[in-house]
This record gives structure tokens, C-alpha cells and sequence, in this order.
């Protein structure tokens, strides 16, 4: 039982982080309009993917980011086109937070409270500062390339794209490592940390 | 009768936890009883059920000590799927056992049959007969997050019967509801007690368990401090020593008794109490 | 002072169908006040729009004479405090401290003032062997403690209590008692709702009973205990003491053990 | 609905009496994807256009057309005015051939068609979307996914997913009623709504992840842990030779489209 119970209980804690991302991201955003039609945003949903990544593992954790900031972009009519950027920069976010977290160190077999802060800001920076870099030069050549885009523009929503990003990812670090540090005791003691230290 | 479920000197405690949550339970429920567990808060009852469910420490994690045996089997033995169909258990909080995924309480209910694959035609007799007995007939077509607390602990009740478990575990199943709500959920647990079902049960409101169930499992700091016929445990002192809350007309019995004004024994139902009042005839 | 709730309607928003219609009470100052009936009655909401979390959408609410409507529900509350059905809803402090503690801060009062506020909550409340353990991980009926803790430090004149009874043991309804008799030391009314009617009979002096969306019985707890018809209509029983006395054909209307066993 | 109706349309297959809605999950999606993806791709305002009307067509066959064109039509300006007002701006000045004059400044065609191009992109994609998202009913999609072999899990990762934005949504409303009443003022100004962010967030994020357990639990009392066959209580007719058809045509259709649009336009 213990193996399948597990499963349904990662794939809801997967949903449900997905519909934080797609809460946090629909309803608590700042539009900001841009050249071009287009439009970049403030907006903490990267932090539930991180947050996800952090609690869930890499794998899941990123998919928690990429359906639910798939399915928010989805529904915009000013972020549909870069849908399926989306999916692939979160997923990607996920996989390395998850990847210095739990690969590197370990922060799940860890006890020590300043320890697993350390690491959890530590992963949370990298799987961010990915997307700050990432996400205006995929989203570049993404819209030159694929939805062809004149260069000149495409260079200056990058240009404008990396700075929203980056604010967003400052606040979303912050916020992350503070909701985490917050629920990780909650959720260790009721299990809900799917590996969990062996005793 | 035959023992359906044992536990043989059990220990568990929660993973992260220092104390134990239950030690050293030791107790035999036998076929077709009813079962009613007692005690104050965080006495473990809740532990208790779980145990014999097998999600501890299956689900939860934890140590276990000792052996939990359902039906002669040790619970590891079984399989997952198989003993969530032989064991119905309604949980604690009634909020939170909604699935989420159904749109109307008819399917919710019907989610188990789906999930042990009934057919079709079965699946709807079932669900209409069911939710006739839990009073959810006029709600099937209302979306189970849209309910009232009450309402849920009905519809999560009815979900659980469903699946027409011989071994049915209660948690706490009448703490939203009104008087005549409860009335309603034990009239319940005396009908499947008449299908010859198992049913353990755990709550605070005593008078009730003493008129329908045929023993007692008290508990208090984690482990049982009495078992046995409602008249035997709802005497003893011990219960009272360790603030496990007792019926009031047992409580109404011995304060007759103080007075010397004795009833000719302990009642355990209202019925009783007044019969034997009125057979002693001197107001 | 008293509250006054002039023939209220409501009903949810995105929901036709009302959820109370035309309820009038007044509850004075230092009153004791219980609100029992059935399920989906309106009881909770009822006393969601005294707290002008809601917003009646026909008649009025006055607290202490002043009109609730033209008021935000954060500046009621320092009137009105409102404990939870559900404690989860309202915790997110790390620190049972900090959580009782957060609104004073937020209301910039006093360090002195805090400090003693938060002393008396906590011994009233009996939360203190809690004070180490994080707010998530207390059992969940203490945990309403700390919701009651909560309120009590912000010392509304008007204390309301949604269920308090809910999943509680023996020792929670004596510490329960001890919150309402410092309630009712400190002059505070309290309107409480629940299904316990032996608590209710307990504590309470008057009773409101609702039923179908509306109040259908206001009284002293003798009367209402005493009219089977109106019980009956709200899906309640009478507390058992006045049950067995009813059998045995006591006239004196009881509604305590004790007196029961003195006319026996 | 009475109940005895209701009851008795579990007993046939799921129909709404709409050729579109009845229309097979599966086939619906395999067609509304390929044509969405296309216009995604091609990215031509012609493209775009004529899955947009054919969108709008479709939608105004079904009972869901008011809300359908409610829905379109804001997305429609708030897109596309903004589009046209942005982009004309940046290229306004540009040289090549003039369409007119606006503040004295040239407004070259190619700033226009490449306005269209993105505006019909975005709304044939979004229009066929919608129409899809609007008409099907996730748990029939998810149901006729599942007979074709897609796993359970998944299915119910996907509902719960759904399920969970509506549910975030109401319990964000309570915790906000609830931190309102213990005096936190949560309406206002920006810095008022700023400030009541974290108190608002933090019991709706550890409230939702510490109920996953209870629903963990609650599917596994409903014997999802179950091996062996899983039926359903809803029934949903087999795909039928002519809906098979449509998805086939639309997506050789996308194909060809691409390849030609890319090629020609
Ligand atoms: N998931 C858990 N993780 C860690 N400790 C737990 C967990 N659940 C319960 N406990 C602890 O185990 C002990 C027994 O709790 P249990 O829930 O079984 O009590 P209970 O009798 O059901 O109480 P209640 O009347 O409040 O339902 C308590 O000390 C409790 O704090
Ligand atoms: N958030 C909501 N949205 C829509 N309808 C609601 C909502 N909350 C309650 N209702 C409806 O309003 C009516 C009154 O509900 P209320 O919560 O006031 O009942 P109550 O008397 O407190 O019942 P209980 O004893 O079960 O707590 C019910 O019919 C209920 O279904
Ligand atoms: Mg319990
Ligand atoms: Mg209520």
C-alpha cells in the first residue's frame, strides 16, 4: 500500500500545487503592457513551482509548474502564444531546484533547521536565476524563430522580459524560502514529505 | 463468535514523535458487534482505528510494535486493494473526504463501486439504496463542495457504506451534526449491526454509543483502560479518574445512588432509566 | 448598548436561493446567548453578517448604535470578535505567541498593554503547556483554544462562538467553562452556537432557535426546552434531564442533573 | 431535473442533444488541436481568420454560444486593441509602402498585416480552444483517455488538478472573511492588499497541503488502491466512423496546411 498510497498522494500534492501556480498567477498578477502587443508580468507563480520542486522532488515539482502555468497561459489571451515556451522553462526550473535540493544536498534527510534554509535558498536562487537567464533567450528566439517575430522587436521584449523576470524572481525566493521553511515542519510531522528520512 | 480482528500487545508511535500515540494494546473484536471507543482527546482513538485499518504505519510511517490481525492474518500480509474494500473507514474531519473529482454527490457516492469495477446497473441500485438510509436522496444532484457540514458528513458516510464493507471503522461520524442528525447516523450503525457487520466506532457523545453498542474499548493516554459490556465499563471509577466522559444517566444513577435512592441497577439508555424509575413508582 | 439586527435577508453571492430572510434579535450587552437548530439553518451566517463579514442584503445591523453597513468588517471586529467553525482557516503564525499577539501589534498598542493581554488569554484558555508546540501541530480542538485565545486578547464587548463544542472532551468543556465565566466576570456578551444541548442548558440563560432561515423561538431556556412543537420543528432534542423529568411527570421544568436528582 | 431523470441518464449514454457537444472527447480534441496548432504555426492572419469564423461557427451551433461570445469578444479587445495600439505604435514611421497617415506619422501595410497576423493567430488558436474547452466535459475526456489506455493516475491528477483551483479559490475567500474579523483590514488601498497578502496566503497554502492527506485517505476508503477492473458510472458513446473521419481530415488538413501556409502565404 505504501507504494501506491504514496503515488495518488504526490500526484495530488502535484495537483494541487498546480492550481496554487494557477491561482497565484491568474489572480495575483500585474500586467505590464509591452511593445508589441505583447506584455510581461509581475507574479509569484514561479515560486509554487520552486516550492514545488522543493517539496515533491524535481520531476514532479516541475510538472506541478508546468501544467499550472501551461493552463494560466492558456487561458490569457496575451500569454497563449508562449504556452508551450512556458511548459518547457518550467519544467525545467523544477528539475534543477530539484536537482541541488535533493541531489546535491539531500535537504529531505536533513534535520537541521539552518541547513536545510541554506540549501533551500541555495536551490531556490539556481532554479530561478535559470529562468532569469533562460526565459528572455528561449522566449527570443522562441518568437523570433517559431512564431516569427520581427528581430528588432523580439530583442526588445527580451530586454524587457529579463527585467520583470528578474524582479519576479527576486520576490519569488524570498517568498519561497519563506512559505517552505515555513510548511516543511508542518508537513514533516504529518508525513506529508514524501521521502522522508529513513527510521 | 469468531475474532475478526486482534491486536496482540501493539506500540505505535508517529514518525518525528518521541512518545508513543498507543502502547500496548491488547483487545479482540469479535464478528458482528458493535464496538464503541471512548476517551478524552488525543487518547489515541483516532490511532486506534487507524491501526486496524493498516495505515499505520502502511500510510503513515512510524514504528510499530507488536501484531495488528485482521481475520487471522497479519495486516501485512494483505493487500492494499483488498483490505480497503474489507474495512470501510469514515475519517475524522468530514470536510476534507470529499474527492474532489465527482460533480455530483450521486457519483461521489458511486466512486468505489467504479473503482471495485460493479456494473453499471448495480452501481445505481446501490447509490439510490444507500442514499436513501443516510438521508442524501434529495442532495444527489448537488455538487459535494457545495454542502453544508452536516450535509458532508452524510454524503461521506454514504460513500463509505457503498462499498458494503463486513468491517466498518467510524471515526467520529456525528460532530457537525444536529440532535436529530445523530439520532439518524446511529439508527444507521443499528441497522448494519442487524446486517451482522462489524462496526467500530469512536466518538465523544456517550449516551448514544451506550444505548447502541454491545461493548465499550475506553482509552486514555494511549492505551485501553477498560473493555467490556457497556454496563461493566461505564461503572468502573477508573473512568472517571482519567476524565473519560461517562452517560448521564449512568451519572444520574450514582448520584441516586449517593443520595440513597438507588436504582435497582446502572441503566445505560434513557428508556431503561425511566423504566426503572417508574418501576421504583415514588416521585 | 446592545446589538440589534433589524429583520436581515441574505443570500450567498452567485446563489438565488436566500440563506436568512427577515431575522430580527437584539442581544444587550453582557448577555449570554445561545443559537441552536438544524443544519443549514442560517445560524452561522447569521452571525457572519453581525460580524459585517457579509454585508445583509436587505435590513440592518446595529452594533452599539452604530449602523454595521457603513463600516469595513475590520473595523467591527474591535466591537464583535467571531471565533471560527474552523480553527485552520485563521492560523498562520509560526508561534502561538506571535499568532495571539499579531493583531495587538497590528493595533500598535502598548508593549505593557500586549504583554498583559496576551498573559490573561493564554491562562483562560489553558493553552500554555502549547506555547512551545507550533500552531499546525496542536490537536485540533486545542487549536480552537488558541482561536478563542485569539479573540479573547482582542477583548471585544460581543464574544461569538461558532460551535465551541464540536469534537471537544471533558476537559475542554470545563475549560470552556472557565472562558465563559471569565467572559462573564469581564461583562462581555456572549452569543454562542451549537448542537450540545446539554451545554446549552448549561451555560445559557436565553436561547434563539432558528429554523428554516429565520428565528422561529426567543426565550428563556425553561420556555424553550419546554415546547416539544418548536424543538421539534428545528430538528433539536431537549437535554435529557429534561427529558426523563418530562417522563416522570415532574412539573418543576428541569434542566440541570442536579435538580433532577433532588425531585426524583 | 427530477431525480428519476436524472438518475435514468446514467443509464444511457452522456448526450447534451448538440451534434458538437456530443461530439467524441477524443475526436473533438484530436481536432481542435491540430487546427489550433496550425494557425499556432502557420501564423498568417488568413490562417488565423478562417479558423476563427470557423470557431465562432462551430460555437454558434451550440448552446454555449452567449457565453462563448461574451468570452471572445473580451478577449478579442483586450488582446487585440492592445495589440493593434502597441504594435502600430513601434512601427509607425517605418518605411516601406503607406497605408495612411495617423499624428502626421506614416503607417506602413506591413505593420497592419503584421498586427493581423498576430491578432488572428491568437484569437483562431484561442477561438478553438475555447470552443473545445467550453463543450467538453473534462471527466468525459478524461473517462474516454482512460479507455484508451491512458492510466488512471494520470486522469486523476488531471481532475484533481481542476478540482483544486475551484476549491484554492473558495478557501482563499474564507481565510480572507476570517483574517477580516479578527481585524485585519484586507480591502483598501495597494498597501493594504500588499500587506494582508501573507496572512491571507499562509493558512490557505498549509490548510490545502496538510487536507491532501484527508484526501489521500478519502480515495484510498474509496478503494482507488483497488486492483483490477475499473468501470464507470457514466457511459459515453463509442467514437462513431464519421467523428473518427472529421479528426482524421482535420488534422491531414494541419499538416497540409503548415506545409502550404508556410510555403505560400
Ligand atoms: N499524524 C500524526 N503525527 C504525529 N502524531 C500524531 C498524529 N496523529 C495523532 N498524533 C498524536 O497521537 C496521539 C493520539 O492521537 P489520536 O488522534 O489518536 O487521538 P484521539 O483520541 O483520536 O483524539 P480526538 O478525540 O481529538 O480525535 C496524540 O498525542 C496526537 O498528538
Ligand atoms: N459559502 C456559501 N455559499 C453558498 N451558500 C452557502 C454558503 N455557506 C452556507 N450556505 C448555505 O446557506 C444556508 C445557511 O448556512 P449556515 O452555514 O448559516 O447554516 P448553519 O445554521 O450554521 O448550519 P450548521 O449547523 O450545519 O453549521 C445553507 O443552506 C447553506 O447551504
Ligand atoms: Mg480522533
Ligand atoms: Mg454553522
Amino acid at each position: 500500500m505504501k507504494t501506491k498510497n504514496q503515488t495518488v498522494m504526490k500526484l495530488a500534492q502535484t495537483a494541487l500545487l498546480a492550481a496554487l501556480c494557477f491561482v497565484s498567477f491568474t489572480f495575483l498578477q500585474i500586467k505590464i503592457p509591452m511593445p508589441g502587443g505583447d506584455a510581461t508580468s509581475l507574479h509569484i507563480g514561479n515560486a509554487f513551482c520552486v516550492l514545488g520542486a522543493l517539496l515533491l522532488g524535481g520531476w514532479y515539482g516541475g510538472l506541478a509548474g508546468a501544467i499550472g502555468m501551461t493552463i494560466a497561459d492558456l487561458m490569457d489571451p496575451i500569454y497563449i502564444t508562449g504556452a508551450p515556451k512556458t511548459f518547457f522553462l518550467k519544467l525545467c526550473i523544477g528539475l534543477i531546484v530539484g536537482l541541488v535540493a535533493h541531489h546535491i544536498a539531500k535537504i529531505n534527510d536533513s534535520t537541521d533547521k539552518k541547513y536545510v534554509f541554506k540549501w533551500s535558498l541555495i536551490a531556490s536562487i539556481a532554479g530561478l536565476s535559470f529562468n532569469v537567464i533562460a526565459d528572455p533567450i528561449v522566449g527570443y528566439f522562441y518568437k523570433q524563430y517559431i512564431l516569427g517575430q520581427p528581430q528588432k522587436m523580439a530583442e526588445v521584449l527580451a530586454k524587457w522580459s529579463a527585467a520583470t523576470t528578474f524582479v519576479n524572481a527576486v520576490v519569488s525566493v524570498i517568498l519561497v524560502v519563506f512559505i517552505y521553511n515555513a510548511v516543511r515542519p508542518i508537513l514533516l510531522r504529518s508525513g506529508l514529505l514524501v521521502s522522508q528520512p529513513k527510521n | 463468535m469468531s475474532v475478526c480482528i486482534e491486536f496482540q500487545d501493539v506500540s505505535y508511535a508517529y514518525p518525528l514523535t518521541k512518545k508513543a500515540a498507543v502502547r500496548h494494546l491488547n483487545c479482540k473484536l469479535e464478528k458482528g458487534k458493535c464496538y464503541g471507543v471512548i476517551g478524552p482527546n488525543a487518547s489515541g482513538k483516532t490511532t486506534f482505528c487507524n491501526l486496524m485499518r493498516g495505515l499505520c504505519p502502511k500510510f503513515y510511517g512510524g514504528i510499530l510494535k507488536g501484531n495488528v490481525l485482521v481475520e487471522g492474518k497479519n495486516l501485512e500480509e494483505w493487500e492494499d486493494g483488498e483490505l480497503s474494500v474489507r474495512i470501510g473507514y469514515v475519517f475524522q474531519d468530514p470536510f476534507a473526504q470529499v474527492s474532489g473529482i465527482k460533480e455530483t454527490v450521486f457519483e461521489e457516492i458511486g466512486m468505489g463501486l467504479e473503482n471495485t469495477g460493479v456494473e453499471q446497473e448495480e452501481m445505481i441500485r446501490r447509490i439510490l439504496e444507500i442514499a436513501k438510509v443516510v438521508k442524501v436522496d434529495t442532495l444527489l444532484q448537488k455538487n459535494p463542495l457545495a454542502l453544508s457540514g452536516g450535509q458532508c458528513q452524510r454524503v461521506a458516510f454514504a460513500s463509505v457504506l457503498a462499498l458494503d464493507s463486513d468491517i466498518i471503522v467510524i471515526d467520529e461520524p456525528t460532530s457537525q451534526l444536529d440532535p436529530d442528525g445523530t439520532m439518524d447516523v446511529f439508527e444507521i450503525i443499528g441497522a448494519l449491526k442487524r446486517q451482522g457487520k462489524t462496526v467500530i466506532i469512536a466518538e465523544h457523545k456517550v449516551d448514544l454509543l451506550a444505548e447502541y453498542c454491545d461493548e465499550i474499548i475506553a482509552m486514555a493516554e494511549g492505551t485501553i483502560i477498560a473493555q467490556g459490556t457497556v454496563r461493566e465499563v461505564f461503572q468502573l471509577q477508573i473512568l472517571r479518574e482519567k476524565k473519560v466522559r461517562i452517560p448521564q444517566v449512568v451519572t444520574l444513577a450514582l448520584l441516586l445512588e449517593e443520595k440513597k435512592k438507588a436504582l435497582s441497577s446502572i441503566p445505560v439508555s434513557e428508556r431503561e432509566a425511566v423504566a426503572m424509575l417508574k418501576e421504583r413508582g415514588d416521585i | 448598548m446592545a446589538i440589534e439586527v433589524k429583520e436581515i435577508s441574505f443570500s450567498y453571492p452567485g446563489n438565488p436561493v436566500t440563506a436568512v430572510e427577515n431575522v430580527s434579535m437584539k442581544i444587550e450587552k453582557g448577555e449570554r446567548v445561545a443559537i441552536i437548530g438544524q443544519n443549514g439553518a442560517g445560524k452561522s451566517t447569521t452571525v457572519k453578517l453581525i460580524n459585517n463579514i457579509y454585508k445583509p442584503t436587505q435590513g440592518k445591523i446595529f452594533v452599539d448604535g452604530i449602523d454595521t453597513s457603513t463600516k469595513t468588517t475590520a473595523q467591527i471586529a474591535p466591537h464583535v470578535g467571531y471565533v471560527f467553525q474552523n480553527p485552520n482557516d485563521q492560523i498562520f503564525n509560526d508561534d502561538v505567541i506571535k499568532e495571539i499577539q499579531y493583531v495587538l501589534r497590528y493595533w500598535k498598542l502598548s508593549e505593557e498593554e500586549i504583554g498583559q493581554r496576551t498573559e490573561e488569554a493564554i491562562e483562560v484558555t489553558g493553552i500554555r503547556p502549547y506555547l512551545e508546540t507550533h500552531p499546525f501541530d496542536i490537536p485540533l480542538p486545542i487549536r480552537k483554544f488558541l482561536t478563542i485565545a485569539v479573540v479573547l486578547a482582542v477583548s471585544p464587548d460581543y464574544v461569538i462562538l461558532d460551535e465551541p463544542t464540536a469534537g471537544q472532551d471533558l476537559w475542554g468543556c470545563e475549560q470552556l467553562k472557565i472562558v465563559m465565566d471569565y467572559l462573564k466576570k469581564k461583562g462581555k456578551a456572549v452569543i454562542t452556537i451549537s448542537h450540545d444541548m446539554e451545554y446549552v442548558a448549561e451555560h445559557f440563560e436565553r436561547v434563539i432557535v432558528m429554523a428554516h432561515k429565520n428565528v422561529i423561538a426567543d426565550g428563556s431556556k425553561e420556555d424553550i426546552f419546554y415546547q416539544p412543537d418548536i424543538l421539534k420543528e428545528a430538528h433539536v432534542t431537549p437535554p435529557l434531564c429534561a427529558r426523563i423529568g418530562q417522563k416522570m411527570g415532574i412539573k418543576k421544568k428541569i434542566l440541570n442533573i442536579q435538580e433532577l436528582v433532588e425531585n426524583l | 431535473m427530477t431525480e428519476e431523470q436524472f438518475v435514468d441518464s446514467f443509464r444511457k449514454y452522456q448526450k447534451k442533444g448538440n451534434w458538437w457537444c456530443d461530439f467524441h472527447p477524443v475526436a473533438k480534441m484530436v481536432t481542435c488541436l491540430s487546427l489550433g496548432f496550425m494557425c499556432l504555426i502557420v501564423f498568417r492572419w488568413q490562417v488565423g481568420l478562417i479558423i476563427f469564423l470557423l470557431a465562432g461557427g462551430i460555437a454558434f451551433l451550440t448552446p454555449v454560444w452567449k457565453k462563448y461570445f461574451k468570452m471572445i469578444g473580451i478577449m478579442f479587445l483586450l488582446g487585440c486593441v492592445f495589440t493593434v495600439i502597441v504594435r502600430l505604435y513601434v512601427h509607425m514611421g517605418d518605411p516601406g509602402p503607406v497605408a495612411f497617415y495617423l499624428f502626421g506619422k506614416s503607417v506602413p501595410v506591413a505593420a497592419i498585416i503584421s498586427c493581423l497576423d498576430l491578432i488572428f493567430m491568437i484569437e483562431g488558436f484561442l477561438g478553438i480552444f475555447l470552443v473545445f474547452f467550453m463543450t467538453t466535459e473534462m471527466r468525459d475526456l478524461c473517462c474516454c483517455l482512460e479507455q484508451l489506455g491512458m492510466s488512471s493516475t494520470v486522469t486523476f491528477m488531471v481532475l484533481s488538478t481542476f478540482s483544486s483551483i475551484t476549491s484554492i479559490k473558495e478557501k482563499l475567500n474564507r481565510v480572507r472573511e476570517s483574517q477580516r474579523a479578527r481585524g485585519i483590514e484586507t480591502e483598501g488601498n495597494l498597501f493594504v492588499k500588499v500587506k494582508s497578502i501573507l496572512p491571507v496566503l499562509f493558512p490557505v497554502i498549509i490548510s490545502s497541503m496538510t487536507g491532501i492527506e484527508d484526501k489521500t485517505l478519502a480515495m484510498d476508503a474509496r478503494a482507488f488502491a483497488a486492483d483490477g477492473v475499473h468501470t464507470s458510472l457514466r457511459k459515453i458513446q463509442p467514437a462513431k466512423r464519421s467523428e473518427k473521419t472529421v479528426a482524421v481530415v482535420a488534422v491531414i488538413v494541419s499538416i497540409l496546411g503548415c506545409v502550404a501556409g508556410k510555403l505560400f502565404l
